[in-house]
């Protein structure tokens, strides 16, 4: 069975986004779907899948066309879709949150105990074991999130399987556990697959086809034997020499900008590390390590319980990010939707907003010359597209958001002094990927200190001068000069077996303390 | 306002952070606690407040409102709402009223609650329609439905038929009739919530209506029903109501009583902007508020005074309540 | 000559020929809850009379529910149209005083409904003080004849409306004085309030002797509750004013509900017309009380020619 | 609810495509055209209704109620509610009247600001501080505050001095003070949201207070501030009502004027959950619903009928309203 789209024109307004475009995708075969940011994959997706009504042209499965049709008819017809953002509600359940529409019913009745037994084989089957089915969504992380989104679509039971980005927000672990539930759904229920993706590295383990889209048209569709990484990556954003990037180390000032002791969180720590200005040092760990949590707490924007953070020599409490942004601590949240997107914003708004008022833009009245100003320069240094000031922040596509959610924190002398980043290329294409490492190193070289927090082994090893390694909170590692990304993935994954003995080697000291009491 | 509160605790909860499990237990049962010492205080005062009959004599003056309470709290966790329950109590009682010299008890029964029903159809189809903010739409038809009732109505209606106040004052199992369709639609309410799908898919509509239509939930449909339903249980209500007082009183029934249910269900911790929510609390915020009408009135507060420690009750509880959800 | 002299009689008499110039009137009244049943029936026999002379027309404005704003609005608008001349129920009296003047500047006669006002040109409407004794002293007389010794009373107020409170500080006044006790004293003026604050008050004092509403409606609510806490009719006494259809009727068909200061509604409503058409037209009066009567059992032709005011 | 507007559009728009830029203008001007129509069909009527004076008498009646809508829609932008304007504007109505005759006019209006400002403060510290549903908040305060506005004035307060009452009748180059006041307010406002960095604040709190927490906005102080403008307006509303009526009446004055004032701005097309909205667009929500009452008495519309037509008229223009922002 094919799922075919025909001549599908859409355009937002006058900006035409597709340009029609053509897709085939096949029962029994993974279709890897690639493209810069904003060329169109989301809107093409979301077309298919009745979240958006295109133009003209037509989306058949089978026979019956698609167009025109509400959500739940589209995946009435087998298709299920996972969006880029979670469509999922953090106030229901985990078991809830699969079944939400399609429950199991004795009579009226909800069937609980069936519907919490196939949630957990369906977890089960993605690799994770550490989720309780009938714990509220919002108790989980980002990534967690995303899996049980999985686990929904595979409840479907699918003709056809669209993910959009699924592994953006996944450690390598539950990425690939979610390759292998792909490979199986499509050899043993011959389901047909089109994965959207920004790592490269993922299609050659995953796809059997590739198609690429650019400026709103199908470039060329291969099969995945017949081209490399370096083609795809051409083929995405043909203008970028990406073997040129080179984080090179500051050796100026050894003076000590950060210095952590000590510290932890309700779940993180005790952390330990120190920055020089210059430095970047990088966080990685598994789902659910901890990381979010120790970033916000360095801050401002959650507790810490014990320790110190000293910045240039003196102790800091933050209480607010506020109070951290006042020393030049800044944050760029990982959840860019919920956390730091200003959606009907325009971009130039969303670019100045944390500095109105502020250094940069002190005076009492508003100067929007100079706004605008700000804007063009960092729009032409990380690629905005469209570079249009403003075009509302909901309208960007999700690469290019992001870019102006980093962006914000490279406008002149605003008086940075260490940046924190949460999953800063998340979502993010190969080509732009590298414009905003460029960016950071130039930053660096400025003399900020940077912590980059992230899933993606590759790219805390090209950034980081030194790698800290969290295991459920736990500071498992700190290496310096990290070369080998299998290193910190193993390392990584050890640590999830050791904390948990740890943890119960803990409870057990706890219990001991209790008794000498 | 924001619709994610799981961040928001972080956000907020410097500082007040529960740290034994002594705390947690009273934190827990701020609401019911609240609820215990105002009970308490009132008894000190008025030992007659303490009365199995006085009791009983709330349960009844609260049927109204918790009847409503219920339908219009399962559409607040939806994140919608209806202002103009208040106009429908009157012009179902209207009706009503109208409908039993004509067509009998049984007919004018029947029309009330198709008439109710349908000011909710209007409802849902005017904010799913035009996905208009329901206040507004709502704030529409508060006016608009009371002057229709006060049009039907341009002579006083009173003096309905025996058979039908009965429901107002008869004893079941020495329980007013009254109480006994309270109970009945806060256990309806309860099983809606806990047994059915619609239940989930209620707070999913609350927590992220895009979301909820795109995998695939009947937006509109649950929308509507919902209001169908709030418009229905009304209907309800105003028969309660009317067959209680003896008199469809068009320009003053059910006057401000939006106010008096949102209140109610807003202390019952359900947010205003839905997704998430227990009917239990919403039950006891019904109770509070009516205890607390009712002790002051036994007490003989005058006016002002009433006003403020009412004031201050809600104040107080609401803020009661939101510590238990830090 | 005394206000309290004028007679219903030489108004109508003096009104009668006003159409005979062939000029036109516009009158406007507002009343402060043009939502009560009551003030729906003041509202008619204002047309009916302004229907039988032929010549004016009867304005209504929409004041709901004591709100001032709204009640200000319309006066405001009526000067502008230039009306005749303006009668209104003053939810505040004194509020009021600045429009008083601009209409009276520009040629308005002023009359208030209810509760006198300085400088108008004219007064419609009955006492509140009359009524509130009217009915306390039924109650007085009730005790009285019944041989109730300690009476306890359940007296309703409305306290944000102070220039209404003759209505209900009359009663207390009068009670006190007759050793009758208040236990209660709360705001209630319709129906389900009515009810609810009598029924819990049962609660509390089941062996209460009066309830004197400050409307019929609250006493016709707390009739219910006597029904609903199974109170023994024949053991109290329930009062209520304005004359309402619906308190009438409760009086006429006995039981607990005893009185009411029923003021002659079909008079109130054509004084409205004619005392305004007097003080355009500079003739007296222009100020006149409409009689408050004591509807109850015992005059049963009064009753039902109060009554026979609402037929339709 | 949902912030997601230009997804949601495929959703509802079925059917409601814009195919050409007449439609486009026409609805663009959704607002104004329904004012004009209106306009127009009063003048038909009522030919006065077009006269100078009676603009002038009407830009006086809403004068007061967009002196609080102003502040209310910035509030209402940065996702915040006041119900308590109406109860408040009572006590500074109170405040003000004692204060004339033991304090002098100055002192008397100084206290006045002061009392508003505080009760704005009060507000926002019990929303910020237990970061609490404002609604539940300010439905507290609202009946709170008006019993201690009933409470400060047992018997009617009434006969201000002369040299204060002439703010409510004097006219300064043609116009009424109480109108030159609400023009200030309304540029003041105008000003604040377009060229000042609060301004774009205000609404990155209304689209979302996380993110503008993470990125450093006083999201507290910013809430605070809003809630003690909103206060400080109030009082000056009350001041210029009380010098329009001469007289305090603690128990009527504002009574549900809260309704007006949201009803007016989320008409002006202020969602109720903030994060966008245009003063402009607020300004003309008020002038239509004052205009519509001013119309309908002079064309001595019964009530039952204005109340529909009031209600339609609602329902009406907030579609229309809808449809611009499709
Ligand atoms: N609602 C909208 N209004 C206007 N333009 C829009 C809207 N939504 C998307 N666009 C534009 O359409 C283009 C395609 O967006 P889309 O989200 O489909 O890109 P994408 O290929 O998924 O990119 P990414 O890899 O970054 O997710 C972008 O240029 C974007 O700015
Ligand atoms: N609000 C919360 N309530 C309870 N537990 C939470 C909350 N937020 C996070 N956690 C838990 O704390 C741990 C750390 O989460 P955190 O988000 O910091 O990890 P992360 O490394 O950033 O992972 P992710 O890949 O999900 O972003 C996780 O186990 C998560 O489930
Ligand atoms: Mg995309
Ligand atoms: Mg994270």
């Amino acid at each position: 069975m094919f799922l075919k789209v025909k001549n599908l024109k859409k355009s937002y307004g006058s900006a035409a986004v597709l340009k029609g475009v053509d897709l085939e995708a096949q029962s029994g075969s993974v279709l890897a779907f690639l493209g810069a940011n904003g060329a169109g994959k989301s809107t093409l997706l979301g077309c298919i899948c009745g979240a958006q009504d295109a133009d003209t042209g037509d989306i058949l499965i089978g026979e019956k066309s698609l167009r025109g049709l509400m959500p739940r008819e589209v995946q009435d017809h087998g298709v299920a879709m996972i969006y880029q953002h979670s469509q999922a509600f953090e106030d229901l359940s985990v078991t809830e949150n699969i079944f939400l529409g399609r429950e199991i019913k004795i009579g009226q009745r909800i069937n609980h105990s069936a519907q919490k037994k196939i949630a957990l084989e369906l977890l089960t089957r993605l690799g994770v074991d550490n989720i309780d089915p009938s714990v509220d969504l919002k108790k989980l992380g980002v990534g967690e999130r995303k899996i049980v989104e999985i686990a929904r679509a595979l409840m479907l039971k699918p003709k056809f399987l669209i993910l959009d980005e699924p592994t953006a927000s996944l450690s390598d672990k539950e990425a690939k556990a979610l390759h292998k539930v792909i490979q199986q759904a499509v050899t043993n229920e011959c389901i047909g697959v089109i994965y959207v993706t920004h790592f490269l590295d993922e299609i050659h383990k995953v796809a059997n086809k590739v198609t690429i889209l650019r400026d709103g048209k199908i470039l060329w569709t291969q099969p995945v034997e017949d081209v490399s990484i370096e083609d795809l990556s051409d083929a995405i954003s043909p203008n970028n020499d990406l073997t040129s990037f080179k984080s090179g180390k500051n050796t100026r000032d050894h003076s000590n900008r950060l210095v952590i002791n000590d510290l932890k969180t309700s779940f993180v720590g005790p952390i330990n590390f120190s920055l020089t200005p210059g430095e970047i040092l990088g966080i990685y760990g598994l789902m659910g390590s901890g990381r979010t949590e120790l970033l916000e707490c360095l801050a401002g924007a959650s507790t810490k319980k014990e320790g110190t953070q000293s910045l240039n020599g003196k102790e800091k409490n933050y209480s607010s990010p506020r109070s951290a942004l006042s020393d030049g601590i800044a944050l760029v949240a990982s959840d860019r939707k919920e956390q730091s997107l200003f959606s009907s914003f325009t971009a130039v708004e969303n670019l100045v907003i944390p500095h109105l008022g502020q250094t940069v833009f002190s005076g009492f009245f508003r100067s929007f010359e100079k706004e605008k100003h700000s804007f063009e320069k960092v729009a032409k240094l990380l690629n905005i597209q469209p570079p249009d000031p403003n075009l509302q922040g909901q309208r960007f596509s999700g690469g290019n958001a992001q870019k102006i959610m980093v962006g914000r924190w490279l406008i002149d002398d605003s008086g940075l002094q260490v940046l924190l980043l949460d999953e800063p290329t998340q979502g993010v294409d190969i080509g732009a990927r590298f414009e905003l490492y460029q960016a950071l190193v130039t930053l660096k070289q400025s003399g900020v200190s940077i912590i980059v927090a992230s899933s993606d082994a590759t790219e805390v090893c090209q950034l980081s001068d030194k790698v800290l390694i969290l295991g459920r909170g736990q500071q498992v590692a700190l290496i310096d000069n990290p070369h080998s990304e299998e290193h910190l993935i193993k390392l990584a994954h050890k640590a999830e077996h050791n904390t948990q003995n740890c943890d119960a080697g803990l409870e057990n000291a706890e219990l001991k303390a209790g008794v000498m009491q | 306002m924001i619709s994610d509160t799981s961040e928001q605790k972080k956000m907020f909860n410097l500082g007040l952070k529960q740290t034994s499990n002594w705390s947690d237990i009273a934190i827990t049962a701020a609401l019911p606690v609240a609820i215990a010492l105002l009970a308490l205080f009132f008894f000190i005062n008025v030992p007659v407040f303490m009365t199995i009959n006085n009791w009983i004599a709330i349960s009844v003056q609260v049927s109204t409102i918790m009847t409503i309470a219920i339908p219009f709290a399962l559409l607040l966790m939806a994140g919608k709402i209806d202002l103009s329950v208040g106009s429908n109590l009157a012009l179902c009682g209207v009706v009503a009223g109208l409908g039993f010299s004509d067509l009998g008890i049984f007919s004018a029964i029947i029309l009330t609650l198709i008439v109710g029903t349908g000011v909710g159809v209007l409802n849902g189809l005017l904010v799913s329609r035009f996905d208009m903010s329901p206040i507004i739409i709502t704030l529409g038809t508060l006016t608009l439905i009371r002057g229709v009732a006060q049009w039907l109505a341009p002579h006083p209606i009173f003096g309905f038929p025996e058979d039908f106040l009965i429901i107002g004052y008869e004893r079941i199992l020495g329980l007013p009739i009254l109480t006994w369709i309270m109970l009945a639609v806060i256990a309806m309410g309860a099983a809606v919530m806990a047994f059915l799908p619609i239940g989930a898919q209620i707070i999913a509509l609350g927590v992220n209506q895009r979301a909820a239509f795109l995998i695939g939930l009947r937006v509109k449909g649950i929308g509507i029903l919902l209001y169908a339903a709030t418009g229905f249980f009304v209907a309800i209500a105003a028969l309660m109501s009317v067959s209680r007082i003896n008199s469809a009183p068009a320009g003053t029934l059910g006057v401000g009583i939006e106010l008096s249910v949102l209140t109610a269900v807003l202390l019952g911790g359900v947010p205003f902007n839905g997704g998430k929510g227990s009917l239990f609390r919403v039950v006891l915020g019904v109770w509070l508020l009516g205890m607390l009408s009712n002790g002051l009135i036994l007490m003989n507060v005058p006016t002002e005074l009433s006003l403020m420690i009412t004031g201050l009750v809600l104040i107080v509880a609401a803020c009661l309540d939101r510590l238990r959800t830090k | 000559t005394d206000i309290a002299e004028v007679t219903i009689d030489k108004i109508r008499a003096t009104a009668s020929d006003s159409c005979h110039s062939g000029r036109q009137y516009r009158i406007a009244y507002s009343h402060s809850v043009s939502e009560v049943a009551i003030v729906k029936q003041v509202r008619r026999f204002a047309d009916l009379r302004a229907k039988s002379l032929g010549c004016v027309k009867v304005l209504h404005d929409n004041t709901q529910s004591n709100n001032l704003e709204q009640q200000i609005n319309a006066i405001q608008g009526w000067i502008t149209l230039g009306v005749d001349a303006i009668v209104v129920l003053p939810i505040e009296p004194t509020a009021l005083q600045p429009l008083k003047r601009r209409a009276q500047a520009k040629g308005i006669k002023w009359l208030t409904y209810l509760g006198q006002m300085e400088g108008s040109d004219g007064f419609v409407g009955f006492n509140h003080a009359q009524s509130g004794q009217i009915v306390a002293q039924a109650a007085v007389d009730w005790v009285k004849k019944n041989r109730i010794s300690h009476p306890k009373a359940l007296v309703t107020s409305l306290t944000p409306l102070p220039s209404l409170s003759p209505r209900w500080t009359e009663v207390v006044r009068i009670f006190e004085k007759n050793n009758i006790k208040i236990v209660t004293l709360q705001d209630a003026a319709d129906q389900t309030t009515g009810l609810r604050v009598a029924e819990t008050v049962l609660q509390q004092h089941p062996d209460l002797d009066i309830i004197i509403g400050m409307t019929d409606d609250a006493a016709v609510g707390a009739l219910r509750a006597l029904k609903l806490t199974r109170t023994n009719p024949s053991k109290v006494f329930i009062g209520g004013q304005d004359g309402s259809l619906e308190g009438l009727s409760a009086v006429k068909k006995g039981g607990a509900y005893r009185a009411s200061a029923a003021i002659l509604i079909n008079e109130l409503g054509a004084n409205i017309v004619d005392l305004a058409l007097n003080a355009i037209r500079g003739k007296k009066p222009s100020f006149a009380y409409t009689p408050t009567v004591l509807a109850s059992k015992y005059d049963q032709d009064l009753l039902q020619q109060l009554l026979n005011n609402y037929s339709r």
